[in-house]
This record gives structure tokens, C-alpha cells and sequence, in this order.
């Protein structure tokens, strides 16, 4: 079966090119960069080199790029280590409700150590006001951290409107990069960011490794203790193959955003949502019209439910995702639908189409094609339309 | 491969006795929309014998798959008999499911039960 | 130049059929395996059958192996996560003082968090008595963390025995086997460990993944919060092509244990131990004699430092390592060889060889053959032999 | 490729001036056996001229090359102009040292300078 990919936001394949480029480094130049010999110096000049590779991807300064093993640690790391590092400052931190798990259950975390946190609300497409931010912020506060843009809806946030708020607070400003990194354009310095979470797999690097920008002089604590690798930021043999895929990657994400690519998948991107809204009735668009990923599409069809539209969908070749409960393992739907006002049976619904770099025009019109077919079978089998209180 | 057994996947692709019963003579609702499933299983009931059995269900494909089943699986049967069918048992019957959808999804004889009980109550209040 | 590597205890190449086994895993079947369509749940099967030859290498079940970036972040998980998990049964943690700095800086991080910690010592071999773990335990206890072999010195502690007492006294008890795993026989319930940390890239995987066995009913808190990934125990997406080459070096690891393999580095070893001694003077073996990892050299050179010796070696081509300050980056010496008794002069000229499955007759022989030479060249640079108080 | 530049490692590999002078005129020694590091610098002074210059090192490339640069450095120099020479000096006429470097097995120019005081301290004496 011909198989179509669309759950970019989800993992993204690893480039040929960024594949090429590591296998070297398996078992040929396998060295512990951290060893003064041959082999050990032939490895740290490659590390090296990738993080001036992914330091020019965001405009930052290559001292100031850490090796985690992916966004996840970076946002424990960015998060927890700021928290320890100015308990003395502060308790309390700010946030969104529509961040991802890694940063939610971080601040959780934080809450059992005696942190306050602020969840901020956001409006129906999922944007967060920077007023919101400068009112919540108060003289115990020591961290704001705002997603750059949501891995569900595709909303980008006013990152750099944000940044002016908490600058002008004095206080540190996180921000969880790993859906924008590579997909868009972006400047530490104009965001006015002092720590930036990105994941390699993201941006068709490999898994196993991201990375945290943290600006000069930022106090911190480490997340993982141990050797001194990383100038005694982050501790564990380097992972060299994974860091040398991660600024090939870095290196043609940035050759693509130099060249406008992104553009070609916001039409695509445009022409699969209109394609559906028009085909397809009783649907809604989550997320912002335009302030929104260039690959994310997010809907929701009223009367079904995600996962039998992923089944259904993945028969005809098509990987999805979706914000059901079933797909999360939780029992909840999606956070994030539920914080822009879905009800609940709503965000059950929902379909996320993640477009990357590869996605053909015919792969667009297949799916424009079949989507109406499945959605008509499933609500074929569903007790609601009578009495539905959902949408409207 | 796949998170599903074929007989899951097939009755979802085909599911049995799809829709619901105009003069039912019971009917079952269970699950809840917040949790993203409802199941709404209908009886035709005759001599204390299922002669008929539909479903409407909002779910995943473990919720209609189990749907499906226990249409199949109860018609014929005796009211107590159909009683006797419990959930694991249409688990079983699929091939097992995954154990996360063992006990949020697999609400079939509940769905069931509920429509002999609700079949029971009317052919009281008639009698 | 033909290079001939002795630095197995740093990283090993990654083998050759393992690459192979990941290769498929970057470009082609790179689902996420939290997603429920085709290319996830491909990925899903991967995973879960490397986790059952993790397991199956150190006599585990696969429920009970978590996947980690590393050994380093699974140290870091084991002890920050026993300590927060069980914090009002008690403060205090027991470890010696030549642990990893995974270990040492784990535990100095929960020192300044209030825990205390106490640094059992060592004998002149590097071996702990379980007699001394029994005399520190207190009813504050709730963790005892000794490592499974020391990755200096090579010294395999009496994990069984300190399991007993560990056991005894009803605390949590974790190993770190980075250096063992793969290299000698492992069995969880026969040591009378809870935890076990591991670490891909030690025993010819891929860098950049780990694991932490983690015994059923173990009270621990996470280290690194966000995704319901590892049931919830280590999130953030599955670093599936690490996980898949971990998987597949362990498989290979356990063939060669029960071909009894690591008895020819044993030999070997022996061999380059016994050429050395009867070669050089002034020479002294570090750790045990016979209780050490089959690929284990460690000698300190009278009146030398260890990076001069290393460049020198590096310039005929072998690449070892030594625990001088100039090669840790640190300014003190060797914190295992201080803790053996030998003093920092002495503890500054340490070599460390460490021999894998792929080195050769030839390859020690060559060692013997060089070594001699370059200690002669750099004893004569030397200001010491004079009023020398170093050995004896 | 390599941690030190080609001129340090030339300097490892055959460093120049490597011995004691026995009747030396000044003796300097710097560094600390417990960080790894000694450095004895022997000098042979004529006219407050700097004829001959000598060094033993315990140490890592750094401290090596750093001893055999400087006893290059300084022959036929003054002892006032010697005493200019500074570390840092030393390091950029070895093509630079890696950072870590640059604070511990850097300390040539204070050997010398410990050396040129030992000098101006016995010839005080014999005068
Ligand atoms: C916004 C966001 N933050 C963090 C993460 C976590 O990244 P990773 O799974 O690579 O650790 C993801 C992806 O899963 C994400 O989309
Ligand atoms: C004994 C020991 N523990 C922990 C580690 C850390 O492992 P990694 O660097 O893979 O995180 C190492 C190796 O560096 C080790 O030898």
C-alpha cells in the first residue's frame, strides 16, 4: 500500500542527507570527545561544528547551545534548573495552559518542591495575551515560560511581545521551541529569549537529541549531574551521532528558511484546509487562520470520535493524529482543545494533518478525496446529530 | 503489527448491525461523551429471546468494535442468557484487546444489560 | 597510520550489525511509537522487543527496563528519583567514594537539597566491605547506591554481599553497571539489586541511550516529566533508533557471555598486564588483581604525568587514557586513585588501557613493544627520581 | 585536528633544552605535584645576559611545551627583557593553547622569573 505521511508534528523521517552524514560516526570515528586522542579530538571537532550548526539556526551564539537528549529534557532542564537555581529570588512561575505535557508536568513537579504556578488561560485560538503575562507577574516571580507555537493547533504565539513584558520584569523567559525550530524563522535576540527548548526529530534530525539554548550568564542549575561534559551544563558522554545529525539537520533547515520553503507547504497546507471545510460539513478549524505552523492542519467533526478516524485513515494509508483521549492513553481529551472552550465530546473529534517538506500536492488531494467517505461511514455508526449539544 | 487484533479490526471495518430499532423493546445507553465514548444498543425481544440487535456507538475503534460483537453474539439468545455475556467475554471473543481499552472501551454488555433491564421494566409496566 | 584503540571503558565502536539493525529506523520506519497508525506501531513493536533483550541480558523483566539517554541520566534518575519518591521515610543515602560523577554529583546535588549523604571508603584495591555498608545504614536510610565495577581501576565490587545487607535492613538498592553490563554475566535477582543503571555506547551500541532496570513495586519519582512514554516513568519520544541498537548490542552481548567470550580478553588483559610489569619500573597496577573487567588495565608510572603519556601514545597510534587532572578537565587528580591511598603525584601518572572484543594478540604485543620507550623519553624530562616520596 | 597546535605538539615531540645545568646561576621551580605540575627552569647568566637555559618538567603537553618554548625564548636575551616575557607570551608564540590550559600548565614565564630572582639573588650575595 502506498503509504502518506502526515503527522510531521508527531516525528518526522530522518533526511538521507542527515543520515549520511552520521554513519561515520558509528563505527569508524567513534570516539568519547571528551579523550585527548586521536579519535576522541576527531569527535569533539564534530561536536563542535554542529553546534555552531544549530546556534546559526536560531541566530545564537554556539557557546550558548547545551546537547540534551531531546525537547523534553531541555524543557525539564530550562524549567526545573531555573527553579532551583533562584529559589532564593522567588517561587513562582508562569505559564500557559496549552504547554506541552513536558512542560506542565515539569511545573507540577515544581508545585509537589512548594513553586507556585500561574496557568494562564488562553483565547479561542489558542493565543495568549502578553497583558495576560505582565499582570500575572509578580516580585516573587523568577520564570516565564510560553510555548513559541502549540503542537496540536499550530497557534504561534507573540513570543517576542511576551519577551518585551518579561524583560522589562527582570525575570528569565523560556520558551519551548521544538515545533517552530527549523519550521520558522527565528532570532533569540529579536524573540528576547534567554532559554529555547528544540528536539532533533522535529526537523528531520534524529531522535535522541536536542538542544537548549541558554543565554549568557543565565543561573541555572544542572537537570543531570555527573562528568563535566558540555562545560559542566549537562552531564553523560556526548551523544556524537545524534549531535552531528542534529546540526545536519539544523544546517538544511536553515538553508531551506533561507530559500522561503516553508512557504510552498503553507499552500499546501491552506489548500488541505479549505479542501476539507468545504467538503465536509458540521467541521471546525482549530487553531489561529493564520498566525499558525506552516504544516499544521487541526479540525474537528462533530459526532465522532479521533481514534476511529485514525483507524480509519490509516486503512487508506494515511498516518493522522488526534486529541482524543484514546490516543493520549489519559482519560481526558486533549488540554489544549479544552483550554481554547471545546466541550469536551468536541475535542474528541479532532483530526491534526502535520504537512512536511515531502508532501505532494497529490497526496493533498488524496486526502481532500477520501476524508468526506470516512467521516460519513463514522457518523453513520453515532448515536448523536439528534439532540447534540455540541458545536453551533 | 497494529494496536488492534484482526477480528477488532475487522468488525471495525465492517461492523454488524449497524443502526438502531424503531420499535425496540429495549434500550441501552452507557459511556460518557467526556471520556469520548456512548454506546446505544437496542433489542428486538420475542418469547424472552433477542430476535434482534442494533448499536449506535461514538467511540473508538475498541468501542465499536465491541459494539458489533455483542450484536452478533446475542442474537438468539435468552434474555438471561444474554445477561450471563460480560464484557471480558466479548473482549475474548475479539482476540483480546489492548489493555488501556480493556476497561475504558469495553462497555458492550453494559450497554446490553441495560437494554434487558430497560425491556424488563416496559413489558412490566405493559403487563 | 594505523590506529590501535585501548579506551573500550570510554566508548566502544558501535558494531557493525547493530548499525545495520538501526539503519531501517531513520528514513523509512520512523514512526513515533505513541502513534497509533502504521508507521507508529511498527516502531511500537521495535521497541518493545529490544526492551525484552535488555532485559533478557541482565535475567529482568521487560516491564521492569526503562529507556534512558544514558547511563549518566540513568544514575541521575535513580538517585534523585528514590530520594524525592521517599523523602519522609528518611534522608540519608549511602555510596563510596569512588563512584562515577553520575553518582558523586547526583548525590552532592541532593546534599544541597537537604539529604545527607555519607562516602563509604575503599581498601587499597578499591574494594568496599559490606561490613562498612551495614555500619552506616541508620533507620534515616533509604537508599544505598555502590557501583557494579569502578571504570578506572576495574575493580568489581561485592554487589551480591552488599545486596544482602541491603536487603536486611528493607532499603532501596541501586547498582551503576555501565562498565559491567554486557561485559560480564548480570543477574538482577542474584545480585539483590532494585535498580541497575546501563549504558548503550559501553558495550558496542549506540551513544545517547541507556537504561534503568527498575524492580517492580520501586517507589521513584521522575526525572524527566512531560509524555506518558515508558508507562509514565520517563518521558519525552522514544529515541527508537537508540533503543532499537541498545536492543540488538545487548542480544549480541549475551551471545558472546555464554560463549564465554570475555575469557580472551581476560588473557589478553593478563597478557598486557604481565608485559608491562616485567618490562617497566617503578610501575604499579591499579585495582584488583583478579577481581577486575575482563578488558582492564590501569598502571601508574612513577615520575610521569598521564596526558604526556597519552599524547605520546597517540602519536604512535594507541588511544588510552589516564586519570590525570589535565585529562578530567578538573585540577585534582583521579578521585578513585586518592581514594585507593595513592598519593596525587603518583596518582597523576596513571594509564588506563582498556582492551575490547576486537583487539588483537598483535595489538598488545605492539603496546608492550612501544610503552617502554615513551615512559624512558618522558622520565627524562622528569624533575623528580630525586628526593622522590611518591611509591614504595 | 588535536587538542594543541602543531607548534606544541613540535615542542612535545622534541623539546628543545631538556636537562639541569649543574653549575647553573639561577634555579626556578613553580607548579604543585598535587595539580601535576612541575617545572624546574635552570639559567646560565654572563653580563646579565642569558647564555644557556634549561628546563625539567613533570607535566602534560602544555607544561612540556611551555618550558622548551621559553628556554628558546630567552637565550642571549637580557635578564631585564627576559623578565618581560609573559605567559600569555609564551602561549601566543606557541600558536595559542587550548583554554583550560591557559591557567595551569601555562607557568614557563614564572619559572624563568623565579629562575632570573634566584640569580639576582645569589650574584647580591656574592657580591
Ligand atoms: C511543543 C513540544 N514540546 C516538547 C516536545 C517534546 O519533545 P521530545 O518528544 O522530542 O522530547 C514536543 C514533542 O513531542 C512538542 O511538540
Ligand atoms: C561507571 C560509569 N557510570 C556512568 C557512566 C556514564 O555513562 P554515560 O556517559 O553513557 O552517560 C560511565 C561512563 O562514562 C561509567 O563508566
Amino acid at each position: 500500500m502506498k503509504r502518506i505521511y502526515m503527522d510531521h508534528a508527531a516525528t518526522t523521517p530522518t533526511d538521507v542527507e542527515v543520515v549520511k552524514t552520521m554513519e561515520p560516526y558509528f563505527s569508524l570515528k567513534y570516539g568519547n570527545p571528551n579523550s585527548i586522542h586521536f579519535f576522541g579530538q576527531e569527535a569533539r571537532e564534530t561536536v563542535e561544528e554542529a553546534r555552531e550548526k544549530i546556534a546559526h539556526l536560531i541566530e545564537a551564539n554556539s557557546s550558548e547551545i547545551v546537547f540534551t537528549a531531546g525537547g523534553t529534557e531541555a524543557d525539564n532542564y530550562a524549567i526545573k534548573g531555573i527553579a532551583w537555581a533562584n529559589q532564593k529570588k522567588g517561587n513562582h512561575i508562569i505559564t500557559s495552559k496549552i504547554e506541552h505535557h513536558a512542560v506542565l508536568h515539569s511545573c507540577q513537579f515544581l508545585e509537589k518542591q512548594g513553586f507556585k504556578v500561574t496557568y494562564l488561560p488562553v483565547d479561542k485560538y489558542g493565543l495568549i495575551d502578553p497583558e495576560d503575562v505582565k499582570k500575572a507577574i509578580t516580585d516573587k516571580t523568577i520564570l516565564v515560560t510560553i510555548m513559541h507555537a502549540n503542537n496540536e493547533i499550530g497557534t504561534i504565539e507573540p513570543i517576542k511581545e511576551i519577551g518585551k513584558v518579561v524583560k522589562d520584569a527582570g525575570v528569565y523567559f523560556h520558551t519551548d521551541s521544538v515545533q517552530t525550530a527549523g519550521h520558522i524563522p527565528i532570532d533569540v535576540n529579536d524573540l528576547g529569549v534567554d532559554m529555547l527548548s528544540m528536539s532533533g526529530h522535529k526537523f528531520y534530525g534524529p531522535n535522541g537529541v536536542g538542544a537548549l539554548y541558554l543565554r549568557k550568564r543565565t543561573r541555572i542549575v544542572n537537570l543531570i549531574d555527573g562528568g563535566s561534559q558540555e562545560k559542566n551544563r549537562r552531564a553523560g558522554t556526548e551523544n556524537v551521532v545524534g549531535i552531528v545529525g542534529m546540526g545536519k539537520a539544523a544546517e538544511l533547515a536553515k538553508e531551506r528558511l533561507t530559500q522561503g520553503k516553508e512557504k510552498g507547504i503553507v499552500k499546501l497546507r491552506d489548500k488541505l484546509i479549505q479542501g476539507i471545510m468545504n467538503k465536509i460539513e458540521n467541521v471546525r478549524l482549530n487553531g489561529h487562520p493564520t498566525k499558525r505552523l506552516p504544516g499544521n492542519a487541526n479540525f474537528c467533526f462533530e459526532f465522532i470520535e479521533g481514534e476511529s478516524m485514525l483507524l480509519s485513515l490509516d486503512m487508506e494509508g494515511v498516518a493522522a493524529s488526534s486529541g482524543s483521549a484514546c490516543t493520549s492513553g489519559s482519560l481526558t481529551a486533549s488540554h489544549v482543545l479544552l483550554a481554547i472552550g471545546l466541550p469536551p465530546e468536541i475535542a474528541h473529534g479532532s483530526l491534526r494533518l502535520t504537512l512536511g517538506k515531502d508532501n505532494s500536492e497529490e497526496e493533498v488531494d488524496y486526502m481532500i478525496g477520501i476524508l468526506p467517505g470516512i467521516i460519513k461511514k463514522l457518523r453513520a455508526l453515532s448515536p448523536f446529530k439528534e439532540n447534540w449539544e455540541g458545536l453551533k | 503489527m497494529g494496536m488492534y487484533s484482526d477480528k477488532v479490526m475487522d468488525h471495525f471495518k465492517n461492523p454488524h448491525n449497524v443502526g438502531e430499532i424503531k420499535d425496540a423493546d429495549g434500550i441501552g445507553e452507557v459511556g460518557n461523551p467526556v471520556c469520548g465514548d456512548i454506546m446505544k444498543i437496542y433489542i428486538k425481544v420475542k418469547d424472552d429471546k433477542i430476535i434482534d440487535c442494533k448499536f449506535k456507538t461514538f467511540g473508538c475503534g475498541a468501542a465499536i468494535a465491541t459494539s458489533s460483537m455483542i450484536t452478533e453474539m446475542v442474537k438468539g439468545k435468552d434474555i438471561d442468557e444474554a445477561l450471563k455475556i460480560s464484557n471480558k467475554a466479548v473482549a475474548e471473543a475479539l482476540g483480546g484487546l489492548p489493555p488501556i481499552k480493556m476497561h475504558c472501551s469495553n462497555l458492550a454488555a453494559d450497554g446490553l444489560s441495560k437494554a434487558i433491564e430497560d425491556y424488563k421494566q416496559k413489558s412490566k409496566i405493559k403487563k
